[in-house]
This record gives structure tokens, sequence and C-alpha cells, in this order.
């Protein structure tokens, strides 16, 4: 069976570590933040964090790396270009997957809880070991495949609707956060490409200067490799990017038909 | 703003940034002509800029210094008085190196050029320097200790004083005394301020002491790396006196193309010394495609 | 930790090739599935009386018994192909996949061939 | 010292970095048949020249009059006389064709009505020396450097080139003045690595983060400056810092209009 | 080395409409496949004697079975509102965020309006089968 309970080693200890807002703080947030040592024996635990907001940034990667930076050094993550655009900083705030750097605090409730991005190996903390989903974004062959030399001394021709087609998907910032927050990728992960490297297959396909469509369709013909996504909608709903994965492999499906049925 | 900041007019805990006020605009204007910058403040600041001024100061946006190198991207270095004498085995391309293509300022839209360009003739030049599957001689027995020592010694500091705390002191020096405007007594200010921060930094404590994802120890090691670009920085504005492109010295006001004209080369050792000396600007071009542009007054 | 390279994971054996097909059936039997779903229902909510002789009637009537072995054929094509998927999805060791996927066909075989007996048998026995 | 155990690679040139320059220097060397190794201490599409939103100049003259020329001569302007003229001519002069090569590996650049990339009119760029307004910035939308980086990458992965992804570079082995090779942890196991190779090739980025404020990603560490000085080289031209003046404190987001989100020209 | 551990997906993922229709919708359609074993027990019964069709009857009438062929009709009701949006998305209609939370509420009213005229019709109007 799929396993919807967490492998004995990955059961998360409730009662980790307390570190209390400074004395004379005004406005305190709590944080609960998901940690794990790979070098004890110990299964991961939540640390619990209190801050003072006045003297943090509005965002969830603020406080991270203030926590980082005044609390406990050795609290591990990803982050890089604090705005949104490189995809570091995935991870599930609030109980979704989302960009710690643009997630202000204020959006959420009550204690703001953090944890890797799910259904994931974790290398350390807040660190998912994100190789498969790597390895599934290559495996689409994201990149221009066309016979016809291109034109050795201009670009190739596109027009400008054309070129909107792949404006959105070609935005992706392979963040991870759809396809993890996706149920059947969870349960699947090992042989749906999930909807991250299906938006990528997309991407490639309507792009008018590529001429492998029909090999691409072929190669995701599978009813693993596309035929998992059961049009949940979890990967739309999380995309920080305001993209829509699901749209695209409802379009990759129409034209699986199209070329077969219709 | 620099000067109003460094002379004590800044705002905020530690008088470092200063305020930009828009609420006399009227919130008709601001949502007609500024819809973004009130977004930005709104999210980034939290500031609704029909009510609050917004916080800002100089922000640096692009290192037009780094390891100098020529058009092939080989790294070069002064030898027997020779500034372009290529380090042999080494090229450096994009932001960290220097083919001073934006000399004393970059212009917009070229930073992405710069890093295609040259990227491109580095893998071209070392196509043609090296024979695919050609036979290496054996490393030194000592390759890489004094890297695994420096690891070590930074894994297992046990000074008083946080990777964090000297970072953060160092980014406000740096930010006070090497900024917009300079002048001969901020910036031996800074100097003197930034030699005690390299000075602290042998009493530098770590809290990870694992392997696994230390980000405690790798922000360590680039604190190494920051504290010497950021002292290669401060000592050669302090030692150019003239103004020229982004380095604008309120006591030398003008460019001085008969002094000055003339690439900085630093050298920053282990303790935080440092020596200066100089590289000839190239005013040749490669062909006779095109004249070479003399130096003209500046203009705005 | 594996040595395989992930791609070689990712890539595995290829595609297989279809699965479009069990889409559009499933699409398709839902289709059928909306109208004659619907139908029974109504019909059987509709019903005068559950006795042994209206329900014999209601099934033996008209074109009720041809529609009435379109649903019963359509659901177990339709919950074959629906099963089939859950299957796939959440039982993921070998043999007792394999063991599950044949059994669920077997069922779903005998539950069209089985419903579609008895109506049919209705439907010649009354008059 | 405590127990240390390297292990050991030998490829004909090392990278050190995966911007860019890194990729597209990467690229190269694998498409001209070098074993290459490139190292980064983030994944590739994850660099700082994924937020570089303006543009990438060449004179296409695809919107209008354009010489090279003429961008050779507005960056010497702007470097107000401390660039290299070689070097200058050198950029300008290959424009075109590293764009039009960016094109064919399939950036979505924005495009003209008739099909051709679409550019727009930056500061600093004219045309006839000076006279004129020169469109001469090729965009993807409004986040080029975006489009540049994953196309890069995107290629990379195509020719096959080998990437040492969240390692992190220690130092050059140096010896008698001459690169040798360079020394790496990797972040994920916490293991050493010494490359030795024929060349490396430094790529490393700015150092932006020497500074409070500042538009660069938290990554911009300067590692390749650092290791260069540590091995015994200078660095050059360091005073010149470009500035934006009006950067939100605590944030480095730029105030600029136009902008929807954080900006970077 | 040490096996990582995975890290929690179902226990910490907030459930939004999208999703919980999503379930609903796998839930009633395995509902759906074992109660068409019911169905066909029943045709069978009708198509062998009176007697035995008693029997089976006065099962069927029982409280608990009663129970389940309400609950069966609601899970039909629910697997067609929601099969119709599936039918759109996959027609390539209703896929923007926005309009995917609003058809999963509106399958939600759907469900509860049909269900409800259909039970009343059912068995309120004439009792049980």
């Amino acid at each position: 069976m799929a396993e919807f309970r967490l492998p004995e080693n990955s059961r998360i200890n409730k009662h980790g570590k307390v570190h209390k807002a400074p004395a004379g703080a005004t406005r305190v947030r709590t944080f609960k933040v998901y940690r794990y040592d790979p070098h004890g024996g110990e299964n991961p635990r939540v640390d619990t964090f209190e801050i003072d907001m006045d003297n943090c940034g509005p965002m969830v990667l603020d406080a991270l790396i203030k926590i980082k930076n005044e609390i406990d050094p050795s609290l591990t993550f990803r982050r890089s270009c604090r705005e949104g655009i490189c995809g570091s900083c995935a991870m599930n705030i609030d109980g979704t997957n989302t960009l710690a750097c643009t997630k202000s605090c204020d959006e959420v409730k009550g204690e703001v809880k953090i944890y890797p991005l799910p259904h994931m190996p974790v290398v350390k903390d807040l660190v998912p070991d994100l190789t498969q989903f790597y390895a599934q974004y290559a495996s689409v062959k994201p990149w221009l495949q066309s016979r016809t030399p291109a034109p050795p001394d201009r670009e190739r021709l596109q027009a400008p609707e054309e070129q909107e087609k792949i404006d959105r998907p070609s935005a992706c910032i392979l963040c991870a956060c759809c396809s993890t927050s996706c149920p059947s990728y969870w349960w699947n992960g090992d042989r749906y490409l999930g909807p991250a490297a299906l938006l990528a297959a997309y991407r490639w396909i309507i792009d008018s200067r590529d001429e492998a469509t029909g090999e691409r369709l072929d190669a995701l013909e599978d009813p693993f490799k596309l035929y998992r996504c059961h049009t949940i909608m979890n990967c739309t709903e999380a995309c920080p990017k305001d993209l829509n994965p699901a749209k695209a492999i409802a379009e990759i499906k129409k034209m699986m038909v199209e070329r077969s049925h219709t | 703003m620099t000067i109003e900041i460094r002379e004590g007019r800044g705002v905020g805990k530690d008088a470092d940034h200063i305020h930009l006020h828009l609420e006399h605009l009227g919130p008709d204007v601001i949502k007609q002509r500024l819809p973004g910058i009130a977004e930005t403040a709104r999210i980034f600041a939290g500031v609704d800029v029909n009510k609050e001024p917004i916080p800002v100061l100089p922000t640096v946006h692009y290192n037009m210094g780094g390891i100098p190198c020529n058009y092939h991207g080989e790294v070069v270095t002064l030898k027997n008085g020779d500034a372009d004498t290529v380090v042999p085995g080494l090229m450096a391309v994009g932001e960290a190196a220097c083919v001073s293509v934006h000399g004393a300022n970059r212009l917009g839209s070229n930073s992405l050029l710069d890093l295609v360009v040259f990227g491109r003739e580095a893998g071209r030049h070392a196509a043609s320097i090296v024979k695919p599957g050609s036979s290496h001689r054996p490393l030194p027995k000592d390759a890489g200790d004094l890297a695994v020592s420096r690891l070590d010694r930074f894994r297992h500091a046990n000074g008083s004083r946080p990777t964090a705390e000297i970072r953060l002191e160092m980014q406000k020096i740096m930010q006070s005394d090497a900024a917009v405007f300079r002048t001969g007594s901020s910036l031996q200010e800074g100097c003197a301020k930034l030699a005690a921060t390299v000075d602290s930094f042998a009493d530098v404590r770590t809290s990870d002491r694992g392997l696994i994802w230390n980000t405690d120890l790798v922000e360590t090691l680039e604190l190494d790396n920051l504290l010497g670009q950021s002292v290669a920085t401060i000592r050669s504005a302090e030692n150019r006196k003239e103004s020229r492109g982004a380095h604008a010295r309120e006591d030398f006001k003008e460019r001085n193309d008969a002094e000055w004209m003339k690439h900085t080369l630093c050298w920053v050792d282990e303790k935080g010394g440092t020596r200066i000396d100089y590289r000839a600007v190239h005013l040749n071009t490669l062909t006779a495609d095109v004249e070479p542009i003399p130096p003209k007054a500046r203009t705005y | 930790m594996s040595l395989r390279s992930p791609l070689g994971k990712v890539i595995g054996r290829g595609a297989a090739k279809h699965g479009v097909s069990h889409w559009w059936a499933q699409r398709l039997s839902a289709v059928a599935l909306a109208v004659l779903g619907l139908w029974f229902v109504l019909q059987v909510t509709g019903l005068n009386a559950y006795d042994y002789e209206s329900v014999r009637t209601w099934i033996g009537h008209g074109m009720t018994p041809v529609l009435l072995v379109l649903l019963v054929a359509t659901l177990a094509w339709h919950s074959a192909l629906g099963v089939q998927v859950v299957l796939e999805d959440y039982v993921h060791a070998k043999a007792i996949k394999l063991a599950a996927l044949v059994a669920s066909i077997f069922f779903h075989v005998f539950v069209a061939v089985a419903g579609s007996y008895a109506v049919l048998r209705i439907a010649f026995t009354t008059t | 010292m405590t127990a240390y155990s390297f292990v050991d690679h030998t490829y004909d040139v090392v990278v050190v970095g995966a911007g860019g320059a890194g990729l597209r220097a990467t690229l190269g060397l694998a498409e001209a048949g070098l074993t290459t190794a490139c190292i980064s201490k983030v994944f590739p599409t994850r660099s700082h020249t994924v937020a570089a939103q303006g543009g990438i100049s060449a004179a296409l003259g695809n919107m209008g009059e354009d010489d090279w020329r003429y961008h050779f001569y507005d960056t010497i302007k702007g470097s107000d006389w401390l660039g290299d003229q070689d070097a200058i001519e050198f950029m300008c002069k290959e424009a075109p064709a590293a764009v039009i090569e960016l094109e064919h590996y399939g950036v979505p650049f924005s495009r003209t009505p008739d099909g051709r990339i679409y550019q727009r009119p930056f500061g600093g760029m004219t045309t006839q020396y000076g006279k004129g307004i020169a469109q001469r910035t090729c965009a993807a939308a409004d986040r080029t450097g975006h489009a540049m980086l994953h196309t890069l990458y995107q290629q990379s992965i195509k020719n096959e080139a080998e990437f040492f992804i969240e390692y992190f570079a220690i130092d050059l082995i140096m010896e008698n003045g001459e690169c040798r090779g360079v020394v790496a942890l990797n972040l994920a196991e916490g293991t050493l690595h010494r490359f030795r190779a024929h060349l490396v090739i430094l790529a490393t980025g700015g150092y932006g983060r020497a500074y409070f404020s500042c538009t660069s990603a938290h990554t911009c560490t300067g590692d390749g400056g650092g290791m260069a000085l540590r091995a015994g080289l200078p660095l050059q031209d360091m005073e010149f810092v470009q500035f934006h003046p009006t950067g939100i404190y605590g944030a480095g987001c730029l105030i600029t209009e136009g902008s929807t989100s954080c900006r970077v020209q | 080395m040490r096996q990582r551990p995975l890290s929690p997906h179902l226990d910490v993922y907030r459930f939004a409409y999208t999703m919980a229709t999503s379930i609903l919708h796998r839930i009633t359609g395995v509902v759906l496949s074992a109660g068409l074993l019911v169905l066909v027990w029943w045709l069978l019964a009708a198509a062998g004697d009176a007697e035995g069709y008693a029997g089976v009857a006065a099962w069927l009438g029982s409280g608990l079975l009663q129970l389940l062929l309400a609950g069966w009709l609601v899970a039909f009701v629910y697997h067609l509102c929601n099969g119709i949006r599936h039918l759109a998305w996959d027609l390539g209609y209703g896929l923007e965020k926005a309009e995917a939370r609003r058809s999963a509420r509106w399958v939600v009213i759907a469900t509860v309006l049909l269900s409800a005229a259909l039970l009343y019709a059912g068995f309120v109007l004439r009792g049980a089968p």
C-alpha cells in the first residue's frame, strides 16, 4: 500500500526546543519549525521560536533568517534571491507550499508552522532532497528540438501571439511547490512526472519553434508519467508564480485525445 | 542621501536610512501614476504610501570590480612589470571577473551581455588551449590541505562573535563609509573600522559542528570571502583620489585622466593587509573595424 | 542509497504508449452514465412499489431492459476503469497489486454478465 | 588535523558557478567535447542571473537603426573611460551573434509584429554616437535573466554537461603560480572533493552582500574573488560599485516605477 | 548513510476546497463500485422466484441497508455532479484557480439540493423498496 502514515524514522517529536521571546518584546509571534539533524540518531522534531516582529522583516524568510542569525545558527534552509524568482526557499508554511521570501507573516493566523516540502526525503531541517524532481524535469527534454536548421545570421521568427502562449508556462521557477503539493505525486512520485515536469513539457509542446511535438507526446503517453494527474488542482493552488500546471496537463491530455480519438 | 545619513540626519534606530515621502501626492496620483511603488512598499516595507514615508537607502546593484581578466577570460596579474601576465590554468567570467567592459560604471542591460559574450568566449578559448582528455600531472601532495585546515578551523570555531554579528558589522561599515558619496575622511575611518572587524574574525564562533548541509559553516566561509573583498573595495576607494563613474569623491570631484586613468589592482593578505598597484587601461581597439574613443569631458 | 542514476530511474522503462484509450473510455462511459444513471435513479426512486411483481413489471417493460443492460454494462466498465486507477495509485506491492487488478477485472466482468443475464431473463419471462 | 579525506576527480575544465556566465562557458566546453565539471553552491536556475529583469543589449537593429559601433561608444562613455576598449569592442561586436544564438537555444524572447526579437530603449543606449535613442535591449517580458538562465541550463543538460550541484567551492589548488584545480564541499553528503583540471573558470558572481543594502541574492558573496585573493592574486577596480538610490530599508528591493514587485534593472 | 526521513504530508497539508472535492470524488467512486454488487444482487433476486426476492427485499428494507442505500444515492449524486465538473475540465474549461474553487462550491450545493429531492421522492413519498 501507499504509506499514508510516516515511516518509523520520520515520525515527529512534537516536544522540540522552545526559545522564548526576549523580555520586553511587544509584538510576539510563534514559529514552529521542523528540525532534523542528520548527524544524531534522533527523529525529526518541531522547535518553537518566539520572535519579536517589531525587529523583523515582513516575510517568513525574514523570520527564519532572524532565527538563524540571532537564536540558532544551525537552523538550515535554502534561500537565495529573496524576491520570489529563484525558487530556493520553497517550503510548507501554514499548511500550503509556497516561497518563504514572498509569504508575509501577516497572512498567517496564529502560530506560523513551517515544514519542508511534503513527502520528500529530508537532508536536514527544511532542506529536502530534490534530485528526483530535477531528474523528472530533465526527462521531458526541456530544450528546443528542431530539425530545420536555424537561420545562420538571424533569429527564428515567432509571431507575438505564438510567443504569448509560451510566455506564462516558461515563467516556472522550478521551486517544486506544485509537485510536492500533489497527493498523486506523494503516492507515485517515482513514476508520475508531477506537475512541474509536465508544465515544462507543455511549454515546449506549444512552442511554435519546436518540431518534436509528436515525440514529446509519445514520451508522455503513459498511465503513470502523465495520467496519474487526477486534476486535484493542488498544484495550481500552490504555485507561487500564479502559473497553472493543472491546465497545462489538461491541455496535454486533450492533445493526446485529439491525435488518437477525434 | 548618503551625506544626509552620514551627517547624522538619518532616521531609524541606527540613523542609517532616510524616508521617502509620497503622502503629499494624494491617493489618486499615487494610484494612477505610482501603483508599482505603492505595492512594493506595502509588501516589502509594510508601508502604506498614502499615509507613511518609505524607508529607503542607497542599495548596491552591481560590482564593476573583480578578478582581472583579458577578453578571452584568462585571469591576468602583475608580474615583472607586466600587468597583463596570464595566470596559467585560471579563467574568470561574469560579475566575478573584471574584463573591464564596464569600467567605472555599467550600462543597464550590458551585464547579461557580459555574461553571455565572455562565457561563450571562455569556452571557446579553453577549447583552443586544452586538448580533450590530455594527461594531467599529479597534484602536489599537500593539494587542498590549506583549504581543509581553513574549513576545519571554522567548523570548530569557538570564539565569542557569531558569524552573523561580524557580517552585519562589516555590512554596516561598508554601507556608511564606502557607499555613494565618499570623502577621504569617511573612507579612512571606514578602513580603520573594517580592519578591526577583520581582526575580530579570528574570534568567530560557529555553532553547527556537523558537515552535512552546515550553512553556519558555509556562511562563515562566505564571510571570509566577503571580508577580503570589502577590504579591497574600501582601500581601493580610499586610494583613488578622483571621481570617475560610480566612484564619487566629495574631496576630488573631478575626473583626473592624467593621473588616474588606470585600473586599480589590490592584493589583500590573510590579516587584511593590502597592497595596491595599477594596470593600464587599454585605449586601443582590437581591430581596425572601429576607432578608439578618446576621453571626453563628462556631461550629464 | 541507490547508486542508479536519478534520470535512469525516472525514464524507467520508457512510456507505455497507452493511457489515452483508458482515459477516453473513462470519459465516454462517464458521459453515458450521466444519462443512464440519472434515468435509473429517477426511475427507481419514482417506483410506486418495490414488491416482486411491480419490480419485474418495471424491468420487463418496453425499453427498460435495454437501458438496464446498458446501465449495468457501462457501470461495470466505468467502475473497472476507476478501480484500476485506485489500485494503481495505492497498492504498490507487486504481487498484491497484480492479484488485485486481476480480481477487479473478474469481478467487473461477473457483475456485467450477471446483471445483464438477470435483466434479460426477466424481460423474456414477463410479458 | 581531524580525519578528512578527499574524493578525487579529474576533468579537462572545471567551472565554478552556474549563473549566466558559468553555464554559457560550461555549455561551450561540453559542446567542444572537453570533459567539464560545473560546480555550483546552488541549483543552476537559482543563481542570481535569474533576477535580472531589464534585458540584454545587442545592436540587432530590429526596431530601427543600430550599429555595434554605437554600442561600443555608449559603453566606453558609460565606463567613464576606464573600460578596456579592446574588450568592449569584442563584446559589442559579438553581441548580436551571442543574442541570436540565445534565441536559437530557445530563449522565449518577446517579439515584434514581424516575429523578430523585441528591443526596447534603455538608459545610456544611443545611436549615432550619442545623438539618437537606440532600441537595443532585447527582453523576454520582465524576466530576461530568468529566461536566459533556464534556457542555458536546459542546453547544458541537453549537452550532458556534468554538474556538481550544491557543492561549495572552498579554495583553488595553486602550484607555483599556476592553478591546478579546486577543492569543494558537497553540502548534502558533507564530503570533501578535490577537482584536478587543466583549467579552472571562476564564474562566482558579485559580492553585493558585503553591503548592508543590496539587490543581490543572499548567495552573492564573491566566493571567486575570495579564492583569488587567497591564491595571492589581485582584484581590480574594486572601488567601483554601482548603487541604486532608493532600495527599501532592510529588504534591498528597489523603488522604481513600472514595478509590480521587487525590481532589478 | 542513515535513511533520510520523509517529510510530513497528509498530516500537515491544508485541505483546500478543490482537494477535498477531489478526494470525495474518489471515495464516492469506490463506494459506488461496492454498490454495484448490491444492484446486481437485487436484479438477480428479481430474476429468481418471489420467495427469494422477498428475502432480499426484506434485507434491503432493514434500517442499516436503508441508511446505506441513502448513502449510495448521495454518493451517486455527488459523483455525477463532480463528474460533470471533471468533464468540463477535460474540455479545457474552468481550470483557472478562481473558477475551480467556485465550481467546487457549486458541486456541493447541487449535491445537497438534488440528493434532498431524490431522497424525499424515494424514501419519504413511497417508503422503502
